[in-house]
């Protein structure tokens, strides 16, 4: 008898064999709607519902500072594991450290926080024709942050004696940088978020770079403050916050300020007078917002 | 059938007694239960424990060589009920998975069903009573036998759903891809439970065969002798010194195979073997290495699966054909040949492995030779059959297709055989056909014809006859439209275990049989639903069997149906061979070999008057 | 106790033929939940994807290209669907016969086989391919991607589909394509959401201008454009002997300008740099570093001390990150380090052409930490390390041992 | 009916023999049968093959007709009387023990010649190119101008075999990885490609055309993959051919097709 329920029972799971590997499901596409979509798209008719352009647009030009600090102690920043080229990336004993969350001992100031305008009507400068420096020396890339204006000339420069390659995610750009010498670079596309830069021969270096068209972007000082010039008055514009370490969307540093409109997406909006400086004071990140 | 069927008892004396019940002191029921049930040492039991457990292991095995069939037939096809597992890939299975079906497939069959069911269910249930002995010689043993199979059933099951699936290395398993993690997904931990049934199931014939051995050579009844024994007995007998010899080769190689897996020793794969980008392996061994000592066991082992099965079949045939058997000798002696030679052919399994091509040429000629003492009994069985006086009953008729088939499976050994054309078919499916042959059709209709046999015996009912022939012709049918068509499919060079060949032009063209093929297959595992159901119902209500329903002459036909623990009532006294079938001056057509001299003279002198 | 085990056989025999009438979903295209789940969509917004993707792309069984695309439905219909011949014994199905168990069904390199195998097969779906005659950041053109299904890549899992007729490999490498836009698209529409203000409550627009003009035009563009971006080679300097040129490429691999020492290392066995990712493995490094490094501060932190709504903001974030790993391993290999190539094997995935080599140092190959040389290293000097890496599996070098060669001798 | 249960069963079992030879004899109508032979040895392995069917055929046809002839006349409904009481005769065992014995004898003797052509006497000469079996795929590795394997002029190809008709050819066979078994059905070749052996394998091609190579030794999950093919050409086509292959493969431009591809593209 026993043979027979074990018989039963094996054919039951042999019949209901459909379980399959355990992925999570993911939401199959509504077939109506699908079809209704396509009908748009082979349409060649331009259907209206664009978002219209922002419609106020002032005169004159105004700034943008601010401070960011850090609310809570950091912990000890981790020395990353170098095991080539010692004789240079760690002369004499030296350690690099992780620099992904600096703050000022003395007044808690947050650096390397990205502030960028997400859309502005007007835009005073064209880009400047001055190569911007982006070096690399005991296999550390100068910059944590590195901002530029899309076409900008950037020399990314190598001061060490030996050979080094940067690699741009998401870019065309992944170049052997000789020893002593530069690549020149044209930032052709703006990144949205910052982007990650590394080295592949020497994987711990770590850097992150931010293009914009309009160039409207600073990355905070070692005190955290930070300022953006010629910004177009008269038109409110919208600001997105990053922070490499930030537990937000894709690096958004989220804060409560209800007043700047502030949301989760680390975006906040304010409209500037002509020619005047609006300080947004100090901008304290809490330590629960920082992720890992 | 039904004066066959109905009971006539041999012993006008035994019906009086009563079924002989030892006396046991009472006990929990439940311990009683598991006692008498589970964890029983009489042979009998532990016999059906095994014909339980094997069944179910042949409708699983039956199950995934559908899932091959239709990959073949069909490939890349949406598979029925499986398709659900794969509903990610579009409903059509993976190569590996494939590969997979056909490994477990083969190895299920083999060391999950025929060879358990053979040594296993019919050894235990067979032996002591055909011999007059009241059980086997180590009770406990035997019941070890039995629960080391639990193992190998888990550790095999469980290969399924373990990362990267069971194992997909072939029944043969070849190293380095065997070895080698990294050769195939199934080659993880799927290969190593593989290894680790593997044997488990050795360690149960090994406890198996001594038992059989001691058993046969000690416990026989009196005036039993050697040469009184069923061929059922003789087939057990020489299959036990097989596995009692061949088995420690394979045990040994598997645990190099272990090692070589876990431990990275080297003894089947040369140095510096990288596959898939993987580790290259260390240490120069040798892959032929493994197929030698595999086939050393392998190859015996192809015998131990249908020896056997000969021999029952020997003893339904004269039972049926109510005739002695033709050459009781020349038989035993064939049954010794086979195992003989059985042990110096092994190399004709790896003709173009890259052994020695000279090497090659010893084994065709050992080859050729072990064809022999196969047709003497073929003739033999011939000789038995003719002149007699057949009765056409459902086990007759699995027996005489044993017969039937096993020339087919016989003779199409020979091309094998013959180097030159090994050369164009080895490993087509014309190999396919040969051991499908020999082992399904052979084996599994003789393990039918042997169910069909001793279900009295087993069980006190016999089975529907009506529902039995049914089972026996579609059976037939079936298997010979899947099977014999694989004969030609060889010719053209069809290569076996291909996930898809039509991508070839030359097998291109193949498809439609391979459909045609596939659809007896599915016929042929349908019609087991018959079988089943009809085993389980005749279990419980078939017609009530008398000790002896079919007039045989061997002793387990003196035992109650189904004998009590303990077997017989009375001591059972041997006087003659086991196929005294319609000597002449009898009116009884059989005399049993417990029959006593006396019973034959006055039986003739009532006939002189 | 009879009856009732005969009833139960039935049913066992009942449930087994039963079996056989299960049918299998049609087949359908995967979301990529990876990317969903990091632009953190919600269940309407990776519907709204599903829905947008089905518009423009179709299924599996019936593709469908819009005309920006580029694409050639014909060639699509021979390649996609199941596994069948039609009535003039035309196969169909091309891609699940021959790709889809590595390549999966959607293009994104999870099919059944693909764990499994040393390296990954392709992911398709950020529409990075490492070998071709085109700029670093550029798409292949058609020719490179027949190159590689007529060749196979040595040394990899990826076989030569050379004996495939040619409208067959083509009506492959278009599919390759159309999965590849798709995928592309795919990502752009996820990553969408977060560019969206917020008064767009996180619906995208489904208008022509969004989807086909913003989105999709701009991606069919590069695939387009490819031809005309192809690398213009240099002839090999004529001038120069082979031994020279070999000593000048020596020079050039081992000096710090080139710089290849630093990662095919000083024997050029690709031992120099041994913990590198590709950018598809490097993406899922991160992606587990900030889940584990998120999961770990949660638990240290506790929401006893939060106001209400920081203690549910963390809850969400936690819940998030939970999903997020979850997401993760059903849908993403576990990530493997590339080790840089052992030049002395002679296995060449990109080619053995002069050519190929001189396309993989010039432009570096994308995807894959090699960067370029152009620029840096003038074009005579690539064709001269060119003709050292072709000369190294032949090198007899004493420092390597005599029976070096032996490994061009017996692995190539 | 229970006569009639006897006459259709030995009727079922003469049903065996007929449609098993029916079978065998209508398979080659429908092309399912041996492959066109292209080798000069292959005809005898054929021969070999033909002959041990004609032997097995007459003993299948012999012993099956016999069984049924028995089932039909010895039916126990039509039979009168006992069945004959006979344990067996000495000289039938004699007899059909010698019969077989000498045959298969015969048999073994007869067909070693063959087999030593083609696996034993092996010409001397160097390998005309060098196949190695990888998963999953066929590496071809022609000798250059040098006639030397593992030399910088070798040619290096992928599953696609070009060999000349009318000579010997020696393939050193070799495995990167796994067992492999090199096939080719219209040659009557096979040879299993075993890792650290190098196992030389001859043939003489008699016709020209393209045949299949096929993989005979399961080698993991893509088994079925490893198709290849023969291409048998005049000694001049295959010189012509080698040379174009070798200039490809050192091209230090892009080929025109490809560039007209993009193009087009």
């Amino acid at each position: 008898m026993k043979q027979v329920f074990a018989a039963t029972i094996v054919c039951g799971v042999l019949s209901c064999v459909g379980c399959g590997p355990t992925r999570v499901v993911a939401p199959g596409a509504d077939a109506e709607a699908a079809d209704r979509v396509r009908a748009t798209l082979v349409s060649a008719s331009t259907s209206s519902g664009t978002e219209q352009e922002a419609a106020a647009t002032g005169t004159g030009w105004g700034t943008l500072k601010g401070r960011f600090t850090f609310a809570g102690t950091p912990s000890q920043p981790k020395a990353l594991v170098v095991d080539k080229d010692t004789e240079v990336c760690s002369m004499g004993g030296m350690k690099l450290l992780d620099r992904s969350l600096l703050v000022d001992p003395s007044n808690k100031g947050l650096a390397n926080v990205v502030v960028f305008a997400r859309k502005t009507s007007r835009v005073k400068t064209a880009a400047a024709e001055t190569p911007l420096v982006f070096d690399q020396k005991n296999c550390e890339f100068l910059l944590p942050v590195f901002a530029a204006r899309v076409g900008q000339p950037v020399d990314v420069h190598n001061s060490d004696p030996i050979g080094h390659n940067t690699n741009i995610a998401g870019s065309s750009f992944n170049q052997l940088v000789p020893a002593g010498q530069g690549t020149a670079y044209k930032p052709d596309a703006e990144t949205g978020m910052p982007t990650m830069v590394t080295c592949n021969i020497h994987p711990w270096m770590k850097a992150y770079a931010v293009f914009r068209k309009d160039g409207y972007v600073a990355v905070s000082a070692a005190d955290g403050s930070f300022t953006i010039s010629d910004l177009p008055a008269g038109e409110t514009i919208e600001f997105q916050v990053w922070h490499e370490r930030s537990g937000g969307p894709n690096g958004a540093v989220g804060l409560e300020k209800p007043e700047l409109k502030w949301t989760p997406k680390g975006r906040f909006q304010v409209t500037l007078e002509p020619d005047a400086v609006k300080d947004l004071g100090t901008l304290e990140i809490p330590a629960a917002s920082i992720g890992s | 059938m039904s004066t066959v069927a109905a009971s006539t008892l041999s012993h006008g004396t035994a019906t009086s007694l009563p079924p002989a019940r030892k006396s046991r002191r009472r006990r929990r029921p439940v311990a009683e239960f598991l006692s008498t049930y589970v964890f029983s040492k009489d042979h009998k039991v532990i016999g059906l424990q095994f014909l339980f457990s094997t069944l179910l292991w042949f409708l699983i095995g039956g199950l995934l060589a559908l899932a091959v069939r239709w990959q073949i037939a069909w490939p890349w096809s949406d598979v029925p009920v499986l398709g659900k597992l794969f509903a990610q890939q579009g409903g059509q299975m993976a190569p590996e998975f494939y590969t997979m079906l056909f490994t477990m497939h083969a190895s299920v069959m083999i060391f999950l069903v025929i060879i358990p069911i053979l040594a296993g269910a019919f050894g235990n249930f067979l032996i002591p009573l055909m011999i007059g002995a009241d059980d086997m010689a180590f009770p406990t043993l035997n019941m070890l036998s039995y629960w080391f199979m639990w193992p190998a059933f888990f550790f095999f099951g469980g290969s399924f759903f373990v990362e990267g699936g069971a194992a997909s290395g072939g029944w043969t398993s070849y190293p380095p891809l065997s070895t080698n993690m990294n050769s195939s997904p199934g080659m993880g931990m799927g290969q190593t439970l593989w290894l680790l049934g593997l044997t488990m199931v050795g360690v149960s014939s090994m406890l198996g065969s001594v038992n059989y051995m001691t058993t046969i050579i000690l416990m026989r009844a009196p005036g039993m002798t050697m040469f009184r024994l069923p061929m059922t007995i003789w087939a057990m007998f020489i299959t036990a010194i097989l596995q009692a010899f061949a088995l420690p080769v394979l045990t040994a190689a598997g645990f190099m195979q272990i090692t070589d897996r876990m431990l990275g020793t080297g003894f089947f794969s040369p140095e510096g073997n990288v596959v898939n980008n993987g580790i290259a392996s260390t240490g120069g061994g040798q892959p032929l290495l493994w197929q030698h000592l595999f086939w050393f066991y392998s190859h015996p082992a192809v015998y131990i699966m249908i020896l056997p099965a000969m021999g029952m079949v020997s003893d339904i045939l004269t039972t049926f054909a109510r005739k002695p058997l033709f050459g009781y000798r020349p038989m035993v002696y064939s049954i010794a040949g086979i195992a003989g030679l059985g042990f110096i052919v092994w190399g004709h399994h790896m003709f173009m492995s890259g052994m020695n091509p000279a090497l090659g040429i010893t084994f065709m000629v050992s080859t050729m030779m072990i064809a022999l003492p196969s047709a003497v009994k073929t003739f033999n069985w011939l000789g038995t059959v003719w002149g007699g006086r057949i009765q056409f009953t459902t086990s007759m008729l699995f027996a005489l297709s044993f017969v039937s088939m096993f020339i087919i499976g016989g003779l199409s050994g020979i091309f094998m055989a013959a180097t030159p054309v090994d050369i164009f078919i080895h490993d087509t499916y014309f190999i396919v056909a040969h051991f499908h042959y020999v082992l399904f059709a052979g084996t599994a209709m003789g393990v039918w014809a042997a169910i069909y046999f001793w279900f009295p015996k087993m069980f006190g009912r016999t089975m529907n006859e009506f529902w039995g022939k049914v089972h026996f012709f579609l059976t037939f049918i079936f298997l010979n439209g899947t099977f014999f068509t694989m004969h030609i499919l060889g010719a053209v060079g069809f290569p076996r275990r291909l996930a898809d060949a039509y991508h070839y032009e030359t097998f291109h063209h193949l498809q439609p049989l391979n459909a045609f093929m596939t659809y007896c297959a599915i016929g042929m595992v349908a019609t087991q639903v018959i079988f089943a159901a009809n085993f389980f119902w005749s279990m419980f209500f078939g017609p009530i069997a008398g000790r002896n329903p079919w007039n045989s002459n061997t002793l387990e036909w003196t035992a109650p149906s189904p004998p009590g623990h303990g077997n017989f009532d009375f001591q059972p006294v041997v006087y003659r061979g086991p196929y005294e079938y319609s000597v002449p001056g009898m009116e009884k057509d059989h005399l049993m070999q417990t029959d006593p001299p006396n019973a034959l003279a006055s039986a003739a002198a009532a006939h002189a008057h | 106790m009879n009856r009732f085990s005969h009833v139960a056989f039935l049913l066992a025999a009942g449930c087994l033929l039963s079996a056989g009438c299960g049918r299998t979903p049609p087949a359908s295209y995967r979301l990529n939940m990876v990317e969903a789940t990091k632009q953190r969509l919600t269940t309407e917004q990776e519907r709204q994807v599903a829905t947008v993707l089905l518009a423009m792309f179709g299924t599996p069984d019936e593709p469908v290209a819009l005309p920006e695309t580029g694409l050639d439905e014909a060639k699509l219909r021979l390649a996609s669907g199941p596994v069948r011949s039609d009535i003039v014994g035309r196969k169909n199905g091309l891609y699940r016969e021959h790709c889809a168990h590595c390549h999966g069904v959607t293009g994104d390199g999870m099919g059944p086989t693909a764990a499994f195998l040393k390296p990954y097969p392709r992911d398709y779906r950020p529409g990075v391919f490492k070998f071709k005659s085109t700029e670093r950041a550029d798409k292949p053109t058609h020719a490179d991607l027949l190159r590689i299904l007529r060749n196979g890549i040595a040394g990899t899992s990826m076989p030569s589909f050379a004996l495939l007729s040619e409208p067959q490999i083509d009506a492959l490498v278009e599919y390759v394509k159309y999965l590849s836009i798709r995928g592309e698209t795919e990502l752009s529409l996820m990553r969408a959401y977060f560019e969206l203000d917020d008064d767009a409550n996180g619906i995208l627009p489904e208008t022509r201008e969004f989807l086909v003009d913003e989105t999709l035009t701009p991606i069919a563009e590069k695939w387009k454009s490819a031809a005309a971006a192809q690398i213009v080679v240099p002839d090999m300097p004529a001038d120069i002997d082979l031994a020279e040129s070999i000593a000048k490429g020596k020079e050039l691999f081992y000096g710090d300008k080139a710089n290849c020492v630093k990662c095919h290392g000083v024997t050029g066995l690709g031992d120099g740099q041994a913990n590198d990712y590709d950018d598809w493995s490097k993406a899922i490094v991160e992606i587990n570093k900030e889940i584990e490094g998120g999961l770990a501060k949660a638990g240290k932190t506790s929401t006893s001390g939060m106001s209400a709504e920081d203690a549910a903001e963390h809850r969400k974030q936690v819940a998030w990150l939970g999903r997020f790993s979850q997401v993760v391993d059903g849908d993403a290999l576990v990530p493997r380090t590339i080790p840089p190539r052992n030049l002395r094997l002679g296995v060449y995935r990109g080619g053995r052409r002069p050519l190929d080599l001189y396309y993989r140092i010039h432009a570096g190959i994308n995807g894959a930490p090699m960067p370029a040389a152009k620029g840096t290293v003038p074009p005579e000097d690539i064709w001269h390390i060119v003709n050292y890496i072709r000369s190294l599996p032949y090198e007899f070098d004493g420092e390597l041992g005599a029976d070096r060669p032996m490994v061009a001798r017996d692995r190539f | 009916m229970r006569r009639l249960g006897g006459i259709f069963w030995s009727l079922i079992f003469l049903a065996v023999p007929i449609l098993g030879v029916a079978t065998f004899a209508v398979a080659p109508s429908y092309n399912i049968w041996l492959p066109k032979d292209v080798s000069e040895h292959g005809s005898s392995i054929d021969g070999l093959f033909y002959f041990i069917l004609a032997l097995t055929g007459v003993v299948f046809i012999a012993t099956e007709g016999l069984l049924f002839w028995f089932l039909w006349k010895y039916d126990a409904a039509k039979a009168k009387g006992p069945a004959t009481y006979i344990h067996g005769s000495h000289t039938l065992e004699v007899v059909w023990t010698i019969i077989p014995a000498a045959t298969l004898l015969f048999l073994a003797i007869y067909q070693m010649n063959t087999w030593a052509d083609v696996k034993m006497r092996r010409p001397a000469m160097a390998p005309t190119v060098e196949v190695v079996a990888r998963q999953f795929e066929w590496r071809l590795r022609y000798p250059g101008r040098d006639g030397m394997l593992g030399t910088r002029d070798d040619l290096f190809l992928t599953n696609d075999l070009h060999l000349p008709v009318d000579e010997d050819v020696l393939v050193q066979l070799k495995s990167m990885d796994v067992l492999h078994s090199f096939f080719l059905p219209n040659l009557r070749i096979k040879q299993d490609a075993v890792p650290g052996m190098k196992i030389p394998v001859w043939f003489k091609a008699k016709e020209t055309g393209q045949f299949d190579i096929v993989c005979a030794e399961l080698c993991g999950w893509g088994h079925y993959k490893m198709k290849g093919r023969v291409t048998i050409e005049s000694r001049a086509d295959f010189d012509r051919w080698l040379e174009e292959t070798y200039a490809r493969q050192e091209a230090t431009q892009p080929a025109p097709e490809d560039t007209a591809a993009a193009a087009a593209d």
